[in-house]
């Protein structure tokens, strides 16, 4: 269900006036304070697109930075109409009932969830969020689902050792989350991933990744089935894996 | 009351600002001026403009003085001459060019003055009735716990005004202040319509109060919660805007004895008069008076000055309550202005903050946020005003007028407004009733009483010297006005015997 | 003296590693909160050149608006040996008395400055800062040097009296000060500044403007002769008088 | 002592804790682990690393062990086989491959143990000549006032972090932390030479320690302020990173009795082993502890697991003065972890943080930012550091972590480490010494007296059912950890009858 039609087809940055396309942006460069630096950072904010551009604050850092804080008009157009983003999602949300209600009368047995933070991350939080009975933002998370059987393997686990108990177990899906990104990290671990899923002879579980910060990245890309973001709530989560394995079955109305 | 103040030394400075402001008084009683005559016409239900723009009171007024001269009053001349019925009043329109005013006498006179009565007593009505539907709404919603938050809107255009004003409205802000453009204050007259032109604010007009009261009480509803509405009366035209205020319902109005004086360089003795028949109103309306010592803090330094803005308030407090104002109508101004830079700046600003609390227990005290210090670093500006927003609190401050991020950079965005909207509920809802556990030390209560000693004694020399030589003198905001100075003063005309005003009469017997 | 050789040729933003070109900003769009609002401030960022970046904060603003901050690396270069800024100021800072001995050599006559704020600008203290003797970071005000005669009008003054009481005064040059940019109101009073001189049959003072938001538009297309920015010391604005007005002038060391 | 604690309950506090670390003391004394025998080889001057990267000491223990046991230590067996004088230690490199180990006895053991003695009594010798070293720096330049600034850097390359850290140190830290890599509390070895790949940390290694070591000393120089410097002796190496930071001049050093354990999966009984070996190192090297109570309300809530924190300081306080540690080189930890939403977040985090100044007087007591409600909205995220600022100050915390306005988003920028010293510079001036008007009223006193009562209540629990018990049932960070789970049980050994540690043999002798 993708919508395209809106009412603004093409829209600017709003500062205090409709149209004056008005952003913020700060960064440092790494050259001494001074007339010099400032005229880079008005070329790098005109390459951008900011005309006008106001530097309103520059200050050093030592001998060799400047941090700068500048103010411009966006030269650039949003195309608002052309944006297709799913304006619902692609699957609907089910209750706790409906979810274990799909898993008995399609699969006819317990779906097993393996989920994990794998590499050297030690972020458990978003992951026992959507696992736990605790779950997150009010919804109780996947092990309170009766037909959901959740092997929450923590955190730091290497990727042989979580393929190996995913077959072990039978995994139907393998929930992995990646909240350390720097220099990349989340992604790197995520193909990785993949990777040694691709490996083996049998057919892979569902591959689902999930973290804070995925959002210039695709699962194609990463070679996973999907990827979940920032603030997911585990009903979300439950609603795609009945989408994904049993894309067959409706809910009654 | 945490400072130990010596309530001798508070007992004297009021006396000292008590005989600081009588000459002044005395001066308003015995003067009116172009704007105040505007002012009771605006009362008496004249409006709207001739083709070129300029209001038809200001062509009213002008006719009268350039026939009759005006130390009588314009409404005599005025409703001797117009024969409109009390209900017609738009007649005039079409037959001002042919209006030849004299001043009546005798049967003429006293029908002149019944039908100037009666149609004052008109706009006074609404005024009362705007009062009587203030109050309704705030019985039926509830007032919102102080300190209100207070946020400015000033875009220049009233239509993009608005849905920010609403916006804010929904974001928590209890009070809402359309900014003035930037050269209204100097017009002689007060623009007509809704606007869209303005600088860095939008013109005053009682169509915009209109239009903006409107969307208020929308949003009022909406959200159960009464969201007032506030702009200024101030600059030349500050009696009429006063009662454009009260017709339109607005809440609160900025207005100061001495502002216009110092910072838009407008005549004294035109300010003090008309500042006087705009308290008149206001204390009619049962409208919240906002001063603007806060100014003086941009001008001159926060520390040396602190005493001004004690002397200043005192003065706005004797003028206010000789109008007719009561203690919870004297949203008393001031500022967290000190330089961040020097050591123990926040501790200064609760000093001064909770000296002002204490001399004042009964008013609703506007706090202004810091504006001088803000530079385009608006990650340092978000955090001074946390400190000021987190001062408010410690100090209990009533009205509390949200600091933006980008002061030193720009009018407020949407986004600045939201962002500081956060900041201030952060720390309301963080600190709670943190002034439980502020006792002030040696160092604030020592700086509080240092404050009001050197208060006392500017006040002493004011007394002495005249308050018109003390500005003279640029005693406030380092800015020297004389008294023959400044714009306007050919706009103030000496009362004679037998002047009348139709709205004072009402004003001065309602006290 | 220009100076154009530098170490550092081709320059990036500075995160926390050489390279890495990362930097922020933040705006607002005109659109509801969601998903697809979400995908409009991505495609603002990457018609800014910004890839990868990532939503780190969104916000609905009541219905209709929406807060964002964004994180992205920036894949403009900033061509830092080519800024052409002056290194040091095209003329020479000199101390009080350098300029009134300048003055007294070359004009043998008193120096007449006119100040003003025009337009509803009532911001005066920036003006006040270099023409008052109090003066601004330590440095004394022009009315300080005896050998210049300084009118200093105020605010609000109306650009025909502005240009009337130059005449009267003989001014050598005008100063004036310009504070509120909303809607560019000081682009415009400005130029307005500069086509009543230009009217004006006789030779012209020296137009001088100055204020804090200047950065983006040049003297020439101004009219004037020269701009000052935020932070100007008085002293830099004598040193100008002396080098606009009397460039035969060379101080002795 | 603003909180009127009643003596007896912190007494009973200080018992229990004592009867609760008691069972675990006794199981330290009577392990050693691989980590603690080849930190005995460091200090002995052991260093470098085979071609693939793998520690000498770790070869020699792991040979040992294969070849005789470890039961009863390193060193005999070791410098029994080990022909090279003390002198020429690197000797071992070339025949490791041909050393055969056995336990020698009678004179051959006798011999070993001098040898061994000699080469550890240098190693601790050049630990006490870099506390000398420290002291007399810091009587040349003087101690900054606290609370010390304090600042994390993490490139992951340790040519990125130095000029960082000078920048850092320039503009006011008066302490750097160089955060470590993702992965290496898991690494049963510490790595060797400088490194430049790290993940969101950089390696602790010895030449990285000398590295910044240097780069600090040239800029606590350069601004006559001596800089500390800390890293983590923490994760499955702690004793032999202990060693490391002895032998290279670090000041403070992140050391928890039971982080490990929680947040890393580390067996509870090799960490505790291997905490009291390091704690002995660092008792003797003058270095002070961090402990990482602020991580439980990383997963814990502030306010429900508050007293979980004081019950681990307590525990943290029993174990480090066992280990010799003196008052002023515990930095116990705690956070400003209180969700902002709550209301009164701020006065009660000025409750707790005002208990713990109260309970641990003489301790540098390290209070830890914001971390966990940090979001992407980094304006948001400086203001809740400039209250967890403020907090330090009202509070007089002894070493302030400085809060990244970009927690919840990425590892700290250059940028963002300036504007968080600009944050925390504008508090610590401008409030000064604000926690002299700070005096506690009731809601702040009452919530203080609850959280004590709360630990004193969960301290007895522990007595009774032992700390394994309850760390295995999530008392700390409502996570579980059983006593034969997690990483590193196997390099645990129990001491044989005979087992000989010529380092602690010196250690114990000082305490
Ligand atoms: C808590 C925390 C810790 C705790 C972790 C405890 C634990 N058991 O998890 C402790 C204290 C141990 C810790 C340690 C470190 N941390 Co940490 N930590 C955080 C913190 C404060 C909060 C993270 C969190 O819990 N968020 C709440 C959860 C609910 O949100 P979430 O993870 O985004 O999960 C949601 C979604 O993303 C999604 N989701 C997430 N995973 C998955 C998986 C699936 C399958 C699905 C469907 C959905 C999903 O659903 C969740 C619910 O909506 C952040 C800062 C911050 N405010 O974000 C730093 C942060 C994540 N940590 C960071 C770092 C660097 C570290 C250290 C490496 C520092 C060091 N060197 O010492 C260490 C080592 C950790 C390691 N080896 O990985 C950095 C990462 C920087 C980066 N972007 O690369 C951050 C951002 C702080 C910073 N600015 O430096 N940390
Ligand atoms: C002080 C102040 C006032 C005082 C002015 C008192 C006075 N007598 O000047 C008062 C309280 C009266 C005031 C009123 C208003 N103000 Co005001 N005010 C400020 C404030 C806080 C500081 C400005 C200042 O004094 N800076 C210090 C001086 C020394 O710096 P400067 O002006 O940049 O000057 C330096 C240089 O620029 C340069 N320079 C400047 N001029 C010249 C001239 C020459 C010839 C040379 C060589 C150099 C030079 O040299 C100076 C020294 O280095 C700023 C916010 C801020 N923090 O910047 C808002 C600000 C300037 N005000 C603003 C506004 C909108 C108003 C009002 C219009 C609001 C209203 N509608 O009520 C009113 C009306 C003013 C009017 N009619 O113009 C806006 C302008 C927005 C914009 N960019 O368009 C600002 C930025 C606040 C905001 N964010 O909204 N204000
Ligand atoms: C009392 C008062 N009137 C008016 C104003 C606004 O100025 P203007 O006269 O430009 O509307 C202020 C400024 O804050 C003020 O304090
Ligand atoms: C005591 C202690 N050790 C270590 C760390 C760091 O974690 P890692 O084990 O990944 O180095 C922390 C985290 O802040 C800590 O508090």
């Amino acid at each position: 269900m993708l919508t395209t039609e809106t009412r603004q087809q093409i829209i600017r940055p709003y500062g205090d006036t409709t149209g004056d396309a008005m952003i913020q942006l700060s960064f440092t460069l790494p050259v001494p304070h001074g007339p010099r630096a400032e005229a880079a950072a008005l070329q790098l904010a005109g390459k951008m697109g900011l005309d006008p551009v106001s530097v309103v604050h520059s200050k050093p850092m030592g001998p060799d930075f400047t941090f700068f804080i500048l103010y411009g008009r966006a030269s650039h157009l949003i195309d608002y109409a052309g944006i297709d983003v799913p304006e619902g999602r692609e699957y609907p949300l089910l209750t706790p009932k409906q979810v274990n209600l799909a898993i008995r009368t399609v699969l006819n047995r317990r779906l097993v969830v393996v989920g994990a933070c794998i590499g050297t991350d030690a972020h458990t939080v978003g992951i026992d969020a959507i696992l736990n009975v605790k779950g997150f933002a009010g919804e109780k998370g996947l092990e309170y689902y009766r037909e959901i059987q959740v092997h929450n393997l923590g955190a730091q686990v290497e990727v042989d050792v979580l393929v190996r108990r995913a077959r072990e177990l039978n995994a139907d899906a393998v929930l992995v989350s990646q909240v350390v990104t720097q220099k990349s990290a989340h992604v790197h671990n995520t193909k990785q991933l993949a990777a040694a899923f691709a490996e083996q002879d049998d057919p892979r579980p569902l591959l689902i990744v999930g973290g804070p910060r995925f959002d210039t990245v695709t699962a194609a890309e990463l070679g996973v089935d999907r990827i979940f973001g920032r603030g997911t709530t585990p009903g979300e989560v439950a609603g795609y894996l009945v989408h994904a394995l049993m894309p067959s079955w409706r809910p009654d109305e | 009351m945490k400072l130990g103040l010596d309530p001798g030394t508070v007992a004297t400075a009021r006396r000292l600002a008590a005989r600081a402001a009588e000459p002044i008084i005395e001066l308003a009683r015995t003067h009116t001026t172009v704007s105040v005559e505007r002012a009771v016409l605006r009362l008496a239900g004249i409006t709207g403009a001739d083709a070129d723009g300029t209001p038809w009171v200001n062509r009213i007024v002008d006719a009268v003085r350039d026939q009759v001269g005006l130390e009588h009053g314009v409404a005599l001349p005025f409703f001797d001459a117009y024969e409109g019925g009390a209900y017609e009043r738009d007649a005039y329109k079409r037959d001002l060019r042919d209006l030849r005013f004299r001043l009546p006498t005798g049967a003429a006179a006293e029908k002149a003055r019944q039908k100037a009565g009666r149609a004052v007593r008109d706009g006074i009505a609404r005024i009362d009735g705007n009062r009587r539907d203030r109050d309704k709404r705030l019985a039926e919603y509830g007032d919102p716990p102080m300190p209100w938050i207070y946020l400015i809107v000033a875009t220049g255009d009233i239509y993009e005004d608005i849905p920010q004003a609403q916006a804010a409205a929904r974001e928590g802000a209890d009070v809402i202040a359309v900014i003035r453009s930037t050269g209204q204050s100097l017009l002689d007259y007060v623009p007509e319509g809704a606007t869209r032109q303005g600088y860095a604010g939008t013109y005053a007009t009682q169509e915009n109060f209109r239009l903006m009261r409107a969307a208020l009480d929308d949003v009022s509803a909406e959200l159960g919660r009464y969201v007032r509405l506030t702009n200024y009366a101030s600059g030349l035209c500050m009696p009429e805007i006063a009662a454009l205020a009260g017709l339109e319902r607005l809440d609160m109005m900025l207005n100061d004895c001495m502002y216009g004086i110092i910072f838009r360089d407008i005549n004294p003795i035109r300010t003090f008069v008309d500042q006087r028949f705009s308290r008149q109103i206001h204390a009619r309306a049962g409208i919240v008076i906002n001063t603007g010592e806060d100014n003086y803090l941009t001008t001159a330094d926060a520390v040396d000055a602190a005493h001004t803005v004690i002397v200043s308030q005192l003065l706005n407090e004797r003028f206010g309550h000789e109008a007719g104002l009561a203690d919870r109508q004297l949203g008393l101004g001031h500022a967290f202005e000190i330089n961040p830079a020097l050591p123990d700046s926040f501790r200064m600003e609760l000093a001064h903050a909770q000296l002002v609390r204490e001399l004042f227990p009964d008013a609703p005290l506007k706090y202004m946020p810091p504006t001088k210090h803000m530079t385009g670093n608006i990650f340092a500006g978000y955090l001074l005003d946390a400190f000021f927003n987190l001062a408010g609190v410690m100090t209990d401050q009533s009205i509390i007028l949200v600091g933006m991020m980008t002061e030193g950079i720009h009018t407020p965005w949407l986004s600045d407004r939201d962002l500081a909207l956060e900041n201030v509920r952060y720390v309301r809802q963080a600190v709670g009733s943190l002034a439980e556990d502020f006792r002030p030390g040696p160092f604030i209560v020592g700086r509080a009483r240092q404050v009001l000693a050197e208060s006392v004694d500017l006040l002493a020399r004011i007394a002495d010297d005249g308050l018109l030589t003390a500005i003279a003198d640029g005693t406030f905001g380092v800015t020297r006005r004389p008294p023959d100075g400044g714009r306007g003063l050919d706009g103030v005309v000496r009362k004679a015997d037998g002047y009348h005003n139709p709205a004072t009469e009402i004003l001065d017997a309602h006290d």
